[in-house]
């Protein structure tokens, strides 16, 4: 099998994700569930987004304690590719795998709205498909994705290059996490997140963590394909390796 | 009221409080902080915002009961990323 | 049932029970009713459950059509929308508890419409909100709004379904009842349809999902007396949701719902165990055999009648087939959730209640039902109706473009965008116009066909003429709708009125439904579902009669529909219909001069199919850029949001445009109307195709600029975009002091 | 630990709690409950989630700071139809 969807109970985005590695990229899918301790062989390995555990206690904490997680992180151990969208990137800071932590937004609402989002790195299997420097539209839907990590960390973070989109203006700019409304009293970086991080990687490149989502602007019938470069650029990097 | 019981049988409550890192910058904190100046209340200096966890346990003669309980955090109830906390066990069943 | 209180018409009548109706059960029971048989008939017969004040007027609606498979009666209506689907929905209101909890009030509404979608086997994709609130100014009024929309967001948000659409009115005839309606729509292969219709003796009765506790317990109030000690902690308590569990409950009930384990299914909803069982066994002819003590309680101590009567929230009946328990319990467990067997569907008619080994109640279900009381109450004209009636007198808008300023600077016209940020509306990825346009569009993955969702009610026509202004809210759906090219399959509907033994209210109530019925003929969109809330009263302070219609269409292509906002420089724009002053009831009199008066624009329903028609003739043919619905602030106001509501997608654009009629007229209410836009190679196609379905069309400008421009008869508005943007976008966190 | 100091002008740390009242259902306390059961902790009988404010503040001599603070709670930070709530107040700045 190619690629897993994991399913916690809670998980909302299982099927949009699904969706686009089938139907759109005609890749063979297969859902995992939270429960299991195998991933089956999947090479590519999602954990969807949605309201696993219903958010309680602090979003993603409860589902990264599922079985299933250790045979994720033998995979990404092993090399293998995990993305982690909206709650499974929550998921993957609660268990460790990514660095940091996340708070609630910045004016304490859940929002879901289109940001936009600068590419920083074009050399990762998840972003060979998009150009550094680039500008992707995207749909964020979250109530807590403030990234956060201490000043000295998030340096070497920075210093790594392990930042791979943050949070500009429509032109690129990077907005600062406490910058204020422009006149139309919108925010690019909407939840406040530090250096207006919006996903980052590990040091290998293998483990991504975003809070956008790319599965939902994927399909041109929706007005926006800029997320689905992300999902081309994994498959192709399987099919390199395989 | 704190009566530090370690170990027994019976019924005991242990009520976890989470609060976020001082050097973290806590926005719901920040926010009631603004909206009580705003409300007319003078001289609020500033406000953690945090958690509280009243948990019920009827532990095993040979636990240490606070042990268990600050496994209970470390495994699920804190993220020691950006949250500190602290334990108290109280006798029986306890209300706000 | 020697444990309980003692049953006298007096405790009857604190129940709500009327003289007739107590000795009703009486005569019907052959004895007094037990304390639990008390409580089980006051809540059945109550308004909210039997509809006794309003079923016949309800009857008028007409409810058949090609689609429909089930119509009113079921937990939601069905219709068939091809390929082998229906789609399921509803609409239902949370208006009382919202006001009391704002946050947990919306919430449990969305949670309790949701079941009743899924319980029919269908998987919840869309809701909707329509909601009322006072004046912001109004005591507790940001409070009740900020925890409204944020009890909606975080249950439909962690339930996964997007909140596609809704409507949101302030006005101060709520500011002591506040409106909350929820609608939830859903999909099913068309085979694959549940009923709540018991059947099969000694088929067991499963509760799945949270466990009981003393949530919203009907009557527990005001006979708490005669529990003696600890009344205190038996009063009601606020429903609170749990949409995780509810989530779980949906995969787990369309899980088990797929085998054929599973009778029929019911959620436990007003008045808790108690309707769901009877409804259940009363459809089927069946008894039921309950023995409460095996019902799962979140606190020990609950008596008979707390348990029958609890609202608690995510929970549902379950009839499975003998034998097949286990089967099912399998499913939910695997959803971490809990079952019990609770007791069977029996033979003889009559529903027999257990607990602590005593024999609570025994009642024959069928019965119990056919002689519900209905009433048919006395109505009678409100006395100020004739001089509210009268014609206003409109104030010249020599400032046009500070009109339209002072217009968009209001929570009533300005975006709504603060409140359905906060809802996920693109999850499940169908969402192909979201909140923002004049009708939402979901994909239908697989086949090229869309649905258009819209929900209409405009309650100060309906105050003011209540039949026309229910005719207007069915109008309006319809031709929101086609402004997406949809064809309207069914609507839902949600009354929200007074108190109906009030004859002023039982009048418009009457009059409301009997315009909505007579739309319904006219534009061929049969009711399929709804939900009356009576009652909204602060002392005799009603609220204005708000019928709100949520209507759903089908769209054959989704790949040709228009949008609400100016798409492309170089469009011509053209106005549909026509224009007369139509000023009763206006948002110009209501929001610039706080004048409510007049008679509403009428509503010619045969101008309305035709411009339907023309819309989605239009779209079919994809010759449309942008079609949008002229409605509250008329021309005026359509224009400014068709220049900059595309901001979010892209830039905003400029419109010139000159039409022949007073310049006040730019604020008319007339109906029947729409503008669209028109790329110039198919504008003759347009004008004539308008022309042979007898619409009446003017191109009156076209697309460009960043400027709205509208000369009128000498006079001229200007305003930049930008500035208009600026102040429509920020209107409402501004009146909230966001 | 903690000191009744109703009045007085240095700083104060007002510690608020908050829980759902105990008739009301806690869904988060429950989900916790059986996460905590399902992570191996025995004996998990009950959890309670609620809330926990610290509020520094620097009163007026004039005022009673637990009427102020009781204050603070009922305007803004405890929902008194599904919450009740305790204060304590701690002398100078408190971390948990
Ligand atoms: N409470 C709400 N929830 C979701 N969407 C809303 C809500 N209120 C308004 N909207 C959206 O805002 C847009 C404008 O609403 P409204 O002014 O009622 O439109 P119209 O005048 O065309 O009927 C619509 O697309 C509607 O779906
Ligand atoms: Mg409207």
């Amino acid at each position: 099998m190619r690629c897993g969807v994991v399913v916690f109970p809670g998980s909302n985005c299982d099927h949009d994700v699904y969706h686009i590695l089938k139907h759109v990229l005609g890749q063979e899918v297969t859902f995992l569930w939270h429960g299991e301790d195998s991933l089956r062989g999947s090479e590519l390995v999602v954990l969807p987004g949605g309201f696993s555990y219903g958010d309680y206690l602090r979003a993603g904490a409860m589902a990264a304690l599922s079985p299933i997680m250790a045979a994720v992180r033998r995979h990404a151990e092993a090399g293998g590719l995990v993305l982690g969208i909206c709650n499974g990137f929550q998921m993957l800071l609660e268990s460790g795998l990514l660095p940091g932590a996340m708070r609630r937004n910045r004016n304490l609402l859940f929002e879901c709205r289109d940001v936009f989002l600068r590419v920083e790195r074009d050399d990762l299997p998840f972003t060979r498909g998009y150009r550094k420097g680039q500008v992707l539209r995207m749909p964020i839907a979250h109530a807590e994705g403030n990234y956060i990590h201490h000043a000295d960390q998030l340096e070497s973070l920075e210093e790594a290059g392990r930042v791979v989109f943050r949070y500009v203006s429509p032109e690129g700019e990077v907005a600062a996490e406490d910058a204020a409304p422009n006149e139309l009293g919108e925010l690019w970086n909407v939840n406040g997140s530090i250096n207006a991080i919006a996903g980052i990687c590990n040091e290998e490149g293998n483990i991504m963590g975003m809070m956008p989502h790319p599965e939902r602007c994927a399909e041109e019938i929706l007005g926006n394909v800029d997320g689905l470069a992300l999902f081309s650029s994994a498959v192709g990097a399987l099919e390199v390796t395989a | 009221m704190a009566n530090k019981k370690t170990k027994g049988t019976g019924p005991i409550t242990a009520r976890i409080t989470v609060y976020p890192r001082p050097e973290i910058l806590d926005p719901q904190g920040k926010a009631i902080a603004s909206a009580l100046t705003r409300l007319g209340f003078d001289g609020v200096e500033d406000v953690r915002a945090g958690k509280s966890f009243e948990i019920q346990l009827r532990a095993a003669a040979t636990q240490d009961v606070e042990e268990v309980v600050r496994r209970m955090c470390k495994d699920l109830l804190v993220n020691s990323v950006v949250e500190d906390y602290s334990v108290e066990l109280l006798d029986g069943e306890a209300k706000p | 049932m020697s444990s309980e209180p003692k049953v006298d018409l007096e405790m009857a009548k604190a129940h709500g029970l009327s003289d007739e109706e107590y000795s009703r059960i009486c005569e019907l029971l052959g004895r007094d009713p037990s304390f639990t048989e008390l409580g089980i008939t006051s809540s059945l017969w109550s308004e909210h459950c039997s509809y006794k004040s309003s079923k016949i007027y309800l009857e008028e609606f007409p409810t058949q059509g090609e689609h429909v498979l089930h119509g009113p009666g079921e937990n939601a209506g069905v219709v068939d929308i091809g390929n082998g689907w229906v789609a399921v929905f509803k609409m239902e209101s949370h208006n009382h508890p919202s006001f009391i909890e704002p946050y947990q009030g919306a919430a449990t509404g969305v949670g309790g419409i949701l079941r009743d979608v899924f319980t029919m086997g269908a998987r919840p994709i869309a809701c909707m909100d329509s909601l009322r609130f006072g004046e912001v100014s109004a005591p507790r009024m940001k409070h009740l709004i900020a925890g409204v929309v944020r009890g909606i967001g975080d249950y439909g948000n962690c339930v996964g379904i997007p909140t596609v659409g809704g409507e949101t009115g302030f006005h101060r005839g709520y500011n002591g009842n506040i409106l909350v309606n929820a609608f939830a729509l859903g999909l099913a292969r068309r085979e694959r349809i549940f009923t709540s219709r018991a059947s099969g003796l000694g088929n067991p009765l499963l509760y799945v999902g949270s466990r009981t506790g003393r949530d919203g317990i009907h009557g527990a109030t005001m006979a708490s007396e005669s529990f003696g000690e600890d009344s205190e902690a038996k009063r009601p308590t606020v429903q609170v949701g749990d949409p995780f569990t509810e989530k779980t409950l949906i995969e787990a009930c369309l899980n088990i719902m797929r085998t054929d384990a599973v009778v029929a299914i019911q959620d436990m909803g007003a008045a808790g165990l108690t309707s769901t069982s009877f409804e259940m066994a009363g459809k089927g002819d069946m008894g039921i055999r309950l023995d409460l003590d095996k019902v799962p309680l979140r606190e020990p101590g609950l008596s008979a009648y707390e348990i029958m009567l609890s609202e608690s929230q995510e929970r549902m009946l379950i009839l499975a087939k003998q034998g097949r328990q286990d089967e099912v319990a399998a499913v939910f467990h695997r959803w971490g959730l809990e079952v019990a067997e609770i007791g069977e569907v029996t033979g003889d008619g009559i529903a027999r209640i257990y607990h602590h080994g005593e024999e609570k109640a025994a009642m024959p279900i069928g019965p119990l039902s056919s002689n519900a009381p209905i009433y048919r109450r006395p109505v009678a004209v409100p006395k100020d109706l004739a001089q509210r009636q009268q014609a206003p007198e409109v104030p010249d808008a020599d400032d046009l473009a500070g009109s339209l300023k002072r217009l968009l600077d209001t929570p009533e016209m300005g975006s709504k965008s603060w409140i359905w940020h906060q809802y996920d509306h693109s999850v499940r990825t169908n969402t192909m116009v979201g909140p923002g346009g004049d009708a939402a569009v979901l994909l239908l993955k697989g086949t090229p066909a869309g649905l258009g969702l819209v929900s209409d009610v405009n309650p100060v026509y309906c105050g003011l003429d209540p039949y026309t202004g229910g005719a207007q809210a069915v109008a309006e759906a319809v031709r929101n709708l086609a402004c997406v090219g949809a064809e309207p399959v069914g609507l839902t509907d949600c009354l929200n009125f007074g108190n109906p033994e009030r004859p002023e209210i039982s009048w418009q109530f009457r009059e409301c439904v009997r315009g909505m019925s007579e739309a319904c003929r006219s534009l061929e969109v049969p009711v399929i579902s709804g939900n009356v809330s009576f009652y909204n009263e602060t002392g005799d302070q009603s609220i204005p009669p708000t019928p709100t219609v949520a209507m759903v269409g089908l769209i054959p292509d989704v790949a040709n529909v228009a949008r609400s906002h100016f798409v492309a420089e170089g469009d011509r724009v053209v106005l549909l219909g026509n224009t007369h002053a139509d000023f009763g009831g206006s948002a110009y009199l209501r929001l610039l001069y706080d004048i409510e008066q007049g008679r509403p624009p009428s509503v010619e329903l045969s101008r309305e199919v035709q411009l339907a028609e023309l819309l989605r003739y239009l779209t079919f043919e994809g010759w449309l850029h942008t079609a949008h619905d002229l409605s509250e602030g008329g021309l005026g106001i359509a224009l400014a949001e068709s220049c900059f509501t595309a901001a979010s997608k892209g830039p905003t654009l400029g419109v010139g445009v000159e039409v022949d009629m007073p310049p006040t007229w730019l604020f008319s209410e007339s109906q029947g109307r729409a503008i669209i836009a028109v790329p110039p190679e198919h504008l003759d196609s347009v004008l004539s195709e308008a022309e042979t379905m007898n619409v009446p069309a003017v191109e009156i400008g076209g697309v460009g600029g960043q400027e709205l421009v509208v000369r009128c008869d000498g006079s001229v508005l200007r305003a930049p975009v930008d500035e208009l943007h600026r102040i429509w976008a920020t209107a409402l966190p501004r009146a909230l002091d966001l």
